[in-house]
């Protein structure tokens, strides 16, 4: 346990030292306008080096969603910059925007995993897909690709021959994630990737991003309203409130002293507490 | 008088070997349920754990008598409620079970109100059908059965149509519905899923202080074996339609029994030590309509062997403080190494 | 229906954040829209529409005067504007062949128009109600399965033919009902309207019967339901609160939206069963080339749709308070 | 009524193999339709093809019952019914085809365009604009075109095209809307597919599906637009042989004659009631119900 943790601060203090992989600064997203605008995130900023993995923990409606989707370009920012490997991505200021051959470096995992996958292509199409536009790979060898990283998500090569309809929940997940590092992404955001799967599923899924990032060097943005899978995997972490990022920093100290009521609320109500 | 002493060893409600299919008539039916057991002393709280498919829902369905509407029935076995069968028991015997007798807090809170009425028409409801009030007894109890689920501003949300309040406030009408006929059971099936932590221990902490200032009993269901440790005294863990271990949460979390039951609690990222990997369960769920032969859980068992796969699933059986139904109870140390 | 157009002017005014005064001011920018079609109309004719009509021998001054009659004549700005004022003063145009203003004609016309399609509406609420309900109720009896089997097929046998059977029983075998034509005043013309309802009513009961059934038993699904049945609501009170009121709100939009079919179906109905109606003038217009005349009814059709659907969004939304925030 | 799988036309590439497996999955309503549209598709190619009729010549005495020879009799000109009721198959069923397809095709791409841009005022003039033109009662509107076209079959057909394209691009816009929001095309924008990409592999094929089912259900209407317009005397007219044209022309005999308006209505209604089971037994396989 100690010398984990120890392997784990010592590889911070290095990383810390180097510029961020991903950096968002003073993001400020507004829906609507005049009387009826309301910020859903105020000016957040977050930080994810290379092979970290960073949390986001926070409620329904506290922004964390919002935050991410704007990290990938999804949602176009009021306010802020995003930049990559040290390259502005996206400027408020300027209406700069995220030029599509960067788009890769940043992958997503959804929520909804009956959601995530087109229902009208069988689960390797959708990977191959992905495969063959970013590595300029034969059909036949994008779909021996698909089929590699999706055994190494634990599908077989009979589920990747089905429609999703045909997967459990969890199955989905691990498609997505297959798709997601299709193009060998840097940066990996999982937005609450677990939150409608079995428990079961859960563990695996979790097992699967942990690898990747410690074997991959895989750079995660975890979103979760669960502090204890925040816990698990993550080495620091961001708590959001209604928009606002109430407090910062390594996983274990925020869980061990937060200095915010709020998230002193949200370690109390963590069931088994 | 016999009858009075067989009533007070008899638990309040007791489940033996019920199984339940979709479809009716002969021919083409789908076992949802195949091997339930459980029992329930008065005022005693009883979790139901299991994953997706596991027939945790169609279960409390069954002990509220509306698996008909969901195309299901009772194929066998016996539900005991109160010295009274309930399996195969008419609409006219349930009509007195339902509401009075068992409440029931349904799972998703934002489909369990009516959108059309507002929550004072649905509470009223509930209270005029037990007795004869006036409307404006009625009305006053409504603001009373807000006030008791802690909802300030009674008057305000006794007006108010379900897309009006939040997911918690939700709840807690439904919570409030539930208990107005003063039932001697409340079953609630997932109450808190779609809900966020905050509000989640909020609701789990009302239920407990209302099982505790009514005397009621509870069930309550949950994918989440700490929800259910946190509440409960006794805990039932189905896999696939079948029971596979019952008894005392301390018993069940200290030292199951079932390797279903220690996969759940190993599996769990709460104590896991960061850095290192979760002991997931290999594979999927079974899923209805696609049981395994023999033990249900042994594709996914570390424990497995000739026999497990042979036979049918086993049924519950006495070990240690508990019941278990795997045939290899006695090796669950093993995998603790 | 979309509420994007109300969306946006909510934004700017807020008075059209009521959703009656919303509604109205959607209803307000399709009629505009109606005008504009009906003005393009007369302009998918080949050629020249004047000529068209006078034929090749036409003078220089006859061709001029034709097409001032049919509001040809100018730049097409022009047209439009003289189009749009005219209409707003209540002309709209002249009848080639009688001469007599388009909305004198359709003011004789329309009240038999009006009682054909107010009739078959009332019938068909009348027995699509009870038919859904019925075929929600008992779905999986020989009942249910009887009504989704005659459904398609009802729904699928094109009205003049229905028409013509039902003359053949009911007039030409029975004598219950007139073989043709129409007398006005109310309730004698009813005697002459019952079996043209009717006759619509062979296509538009089937389909709206099973939206109510499909709704109700969707709405019988959801745990609202459950609910009430487990906290004892029963009768008729259960049937109306939890499983009628909550699945009218989709019978009731549908209801309006085939206010056009009716309309359309009306068309063929009154040829078949010799009604003077609307339908009736439309179909000689078009035979005649009338143009101001079809241009005319076209639009005062679209209008009274228009009109029929936001009524019918009104008692939507009064019975589903859902209905209001979307 | 589940013997042996009808010969469905040319089945191109489908092996015998797979069309049975197709024909396992429907459901009793679904197979009836396919059923009857196979007769009606066997008929309306054979009959014209064998009987040595001519479907406009004079062949007997006018209105003469139906009988060993004429099998529907004859129609008030003289002519074999049976043929003719057949010939108009052809011609009701390939301008119900034509009828169909156009609008489908310019109102899938033009509604799923219109569900993909985000300019509020650009949606909010077309909501206007669809909702208008579907505004006007279907059949009026239709004589309105035809009436300025000419009432012909071009005249028709173009009618049908204008004012049918609407409802299918109404049906794209919503879908497409919802697909907008949906995570698969999220993902798909976020692993940098270019927005024909997304449009074409991702958005278009879900949109297409939906639009497909509705063509069905528009199907039967067009025929009946078709028929209808034609009764009317403005769409095909006499002596080519179409349903609703000669139920115009029997009409006259209904009293004295009635096979004239039943062997054409009754095969125009089939060949509607065979699409309609179809589209409804497909329509409950999607949605899942199978009883």
């Amino acid at each position: 346990m100690t010398a984990v943790t120890a392997h784990a601060g010592e590889k911070m203090q290095q990383k810390d030292m180097t510029r961020p992989l991903l950096e968002g600064k003073d993001i400020s997203v507004t829906f609507g306008r005049g009387a009826e605008a309301f910020d859903a995130v105020r000016a957040a900023s977050v930080t994810v080096h290379g092979g970290e993995a960073v949390g986001i923990v926070g409620e329904s409606g506290s922004g964390k969603t919002t935050l991410a989707r704007a990290l990938v370009g999804l949602q176009r920012p009021s306010a802020g910059e995003v930049w990559l490997e040290g390259q502005p991505l996206f400027s408020a200021g300027t209406e700069q925007r995220m030029p599509r051959s960067e788009r890769w470096k940043t992958q997503m995992i959804f929520q909804d995993p009956y959601s995530s996958l087109n229902p009208r292509m069988r689960v390797w199409q959708a990977v191959a897909e992905a495969v063959q536009v970013w590595q300029n790979l034969s059909g036949a060898e994008a779909r021996m690709e698909a089929l590699r990283l999706l055994n190494a998500m634990g599908i077989s090569d009979d589920q990747a021959r089905q429609f999703p309809k045909s997967l459990s929940g969890g199955q989905r997940q691990r498609v997505s994630v297959a798709r997601a590092l299709a193009p060998d992404p840097k940066v990996l955001i999982a937005d609450e990737p677990t939150s409608s799967i079995d428990q079961s599923a859960q563990a695996q899924l979790l097992n699967l991003l942990r690898r990747l990032q410690s074997e991959r060097g895989l750079a995660i943005i975890f979103i979760s309203h669960d502090l204890g899978l925040v816990r698990y995997l993550t080495s620091r972490v961001y708590v959001m409130q209604k928009g606002d990022i109430v407090e910062a920093g390594k996983t274990q100290d925020v869980l061990e002293r937060p200095q915010h009521s709020y998230t002193q609320l949200l370690i109390d109500s963590i069931p088994g507490r | 008088m016999c009858q009075q002493k067989e009533r007070e060893i008899e638990p309040l409600l007791e489940v033996k070997d019920l199984c339940i299919s979709f479809g009716k008539g002969g021919g083409r039916k789908l076992p949802v349920i195949d091997a339930a057991n459980l029992s329930l002393d008065q005022r005693q709280a009883v979790g139901i754990v299991g994953e997706s498919g596991s027939g945790k829902t169609m279960l409390c369905r069954a002990l509220i008598g509306t698996l008909p509407r969901h195309g299901a029935g009772i194929v066998s076995g016996t539900v005991r409620f109160d010295g009274q069968e309930l399996a195969g028991a008419p609409e006219r015997v349930w009509r007195g079970i339902r509401g009075r007798e068992i409440g029931y807090i349904p799972q998703s809170s934002l489909a369990g109100l009516n959108p059309v009425l507002t929550v004072e028409t649905q509470l009223v409801e509930s209270i005029t059908a037990v007795g004869s009030f006036s409307r404006q007894e009625a009305r006053q109890e409504a603001a009373g059965l807000l006030e008791k689920v802690r909802i300030p501003r009674a008057q305000q949300v006794l007006k108010a149509r379900s897309h009006q309040l939040s997911g918690g406030m939700r709840q807690r009408v439904m919570i409030a519905a539930a208990i107005a006929q003063g039932p001697k059971l409340l079953i609630a099936d997932e109450p808190t899923t779609a809900l966020d932590v905050t509000i989640q221990r909020e609701i789990l902490s009302l239920i407990t202080q209302l099982r505790q200032e009514l005397n009621m009993a509870l069930i309550l269901v949950s994918h989440d074996l700490a929800v259910i440790e946190e509440v409960c005294d006794d805990v039932m863990v189905m896999y696939a339609g079948a029971s596979v271990e019952a008894g005392p949460v301390a018993a069940l979390s200290k030292a199951p029994r079932h390797p279903y039951t220690r996969a759940l609690r190993v599996s769990r990222v709460d104590r896991a030590v960061p850095g290192q990997d979760l002991e997931a369960i290999p594979g999927d769920a079974a899923s209805v309509g696609s049981w395994p032969a023999g033990c249900r859980f042994w594709p996914r068992c570390a424990l497995a062997d000739e026999a497990c796969r042979r036979d049918t699933q086993p049924a519950l059986m006495p070990t240690a403080q508990q019941l278990s139904a795997c045939i290899h109870a006695e090796r669950m140390a093993e995998l603790e190494q | 229906m979309t509420s994007s157009p109300g969306g946006l002017a909510a934004k700017t005014l807020p008075l059209l954040r009521h959703p009656v005064l919303r509604r109205l001011a959607q209803a307000f920018f399709v009629a505009f829209l109606l005008m504009v079609f009906a003005f393009l109309l007369i302009r998918l004719i080949p050629g020249d529409p004047a000529m068209i009509l006078l034929g090749d021998e036409a003078t220089e001054e006859d061709v001029i005067a034709y097409r001032k009659l049919l509001g040809i004549d100018g730049s097409i700005p022009s047209q439009f504007g003289r189009y749009v004022s005219n209409l707003v003063r209540g002309d709209f145009g002249v009848s080639i062949r009688s001469r007599e203003p388009v909305l004198s004609i359709v003011g004789k016309r329309l009240p038999v128009s009006l009682w054909l399609t107010v009739t078959t509406i009332v019938m068909t609420i009348a027995l699509a109600l009870p038919l859904g309900v019925a075929a929600a109720l008992y779905r999986r009896t020989w009942f249910g399965h009887a009504f989704q089997i005659g459904a398609s097929v009802l729904v699928a046998t094109p009205v003049f033919f229905s028409g013509l059977l039902l003359i053949l029983l009911f007039a030409v075998q029975v004598n219950l009902a007139p073989i043709a034509g129409y007398h006005a005043g109310f309730p004698a013309n009813l005697y002459y309207l019952w079996l043209p309802a009717l006759t619509i009513n062979f296509v538009l009961v089937p389909v709206l019967a099973r939206i109510l059934q499909s709704s109700i038993v969707e709405t019988s699904t959801e745990e609202f339901v459950e609910a009430a049945i487990i906290r004892g609501t029963q009768g008729w009170r259960f049937y109306w609160r939890y499983l009628l009121r909550p699945s009218l709100a989709p019978t009731i939009a549908a209801l309006g939206y085939f206010a056009a079919t009716v309309v359309s179906y009306a068309v063929i109905i009154e040829i078949i069963f010799n009604l003077p109606g609307l339908g009736m003038t439309l179909v000689d217009a078009v035979r005649n080339r009338d143009y101001p005349l079809v241009q005319g009814i076209v639009f005062l059709s679209g209008l009274l749709v228009v009109g029929l659907t936001f009524m019918a969004d009104l008692v939507n939304g009064w019975l589903d308070p859902r209905a209001q925030i979307r | 009524m589940t013997a042996g799988s009808p010969s469905i036309a040319p089945a191109g590439r489908l092996s015998r193999v797979e069309l049975r497996r197709y024909w396992r999955q429907l459901n009793a309503e679904s197979r009836w339709g396919v059923v009857i549209l196979a007769l009606i598709l066997v008929l309306s190619v054979s009959v014209p093809l064998l009987s040595p009729n001519d479907p406009y010549g004079f062949v007997d005495q006018p209105l003469q019952p139906p009988s060993a020879a004429f099998l529907f009799g004859t129609d008030h000109l003289g002519r074999d019914l049976l043929v003719r009721v057949f010939t108009a198959a052809r011609l009701d069923i390939a301008l119900a085809i034509l009828g169909v397809s156009v609008p489908i095709l310019i109102g899938t791409f033009i509604g799923t365009l219109a569900g993909t841009t985000r300019n509020r005022i650009a949606e909010t003039v077309w909501d206007g604009l669809v909702n208008a033109l579907t505004a006007f009662p279907e059949i009026i509107l239709v004589l309105g075109i035809v009436a300025m076209v000419g009432a012909d079959i071009r005249g028709l057909l173009i009618a049908i095209w204008i004012s049918r394209w609407a409802q299918y691009a109404r049906i794209a816009r919503a879908k497409s809307l919802a697909l907008r929001d949906a995570e698969f095309v999220q993902a798909a924008q976020v692993l940098g597919y270019s927005q024909l990409r997304i449009l074409v592999r991702h958005i278009m094929p879900n949109v297409f599906s939906e639009a497909l089912a509705y063509a069905l259900s528009d199907f039967i209407f067009i025929i009946v637009i078709i028929g209808g317009l034609s009764f009317l005397g403005l769409g095909v007219t006499p002596p080519t042989p179409e349903w609703g044209a000669m139920l115009a022309e029997g009409r006259l005999y209904l009293r004295t004659e009635p096979w004239l308006i039943l062997f054409p209505g009754f095969f125009l209604s089939l060949t509607a009631i065979g699409v309609a089971l179809l589209a409804r037994g497909l329509e409950r396989i999607s949605k899942g119900e199978d009883d």
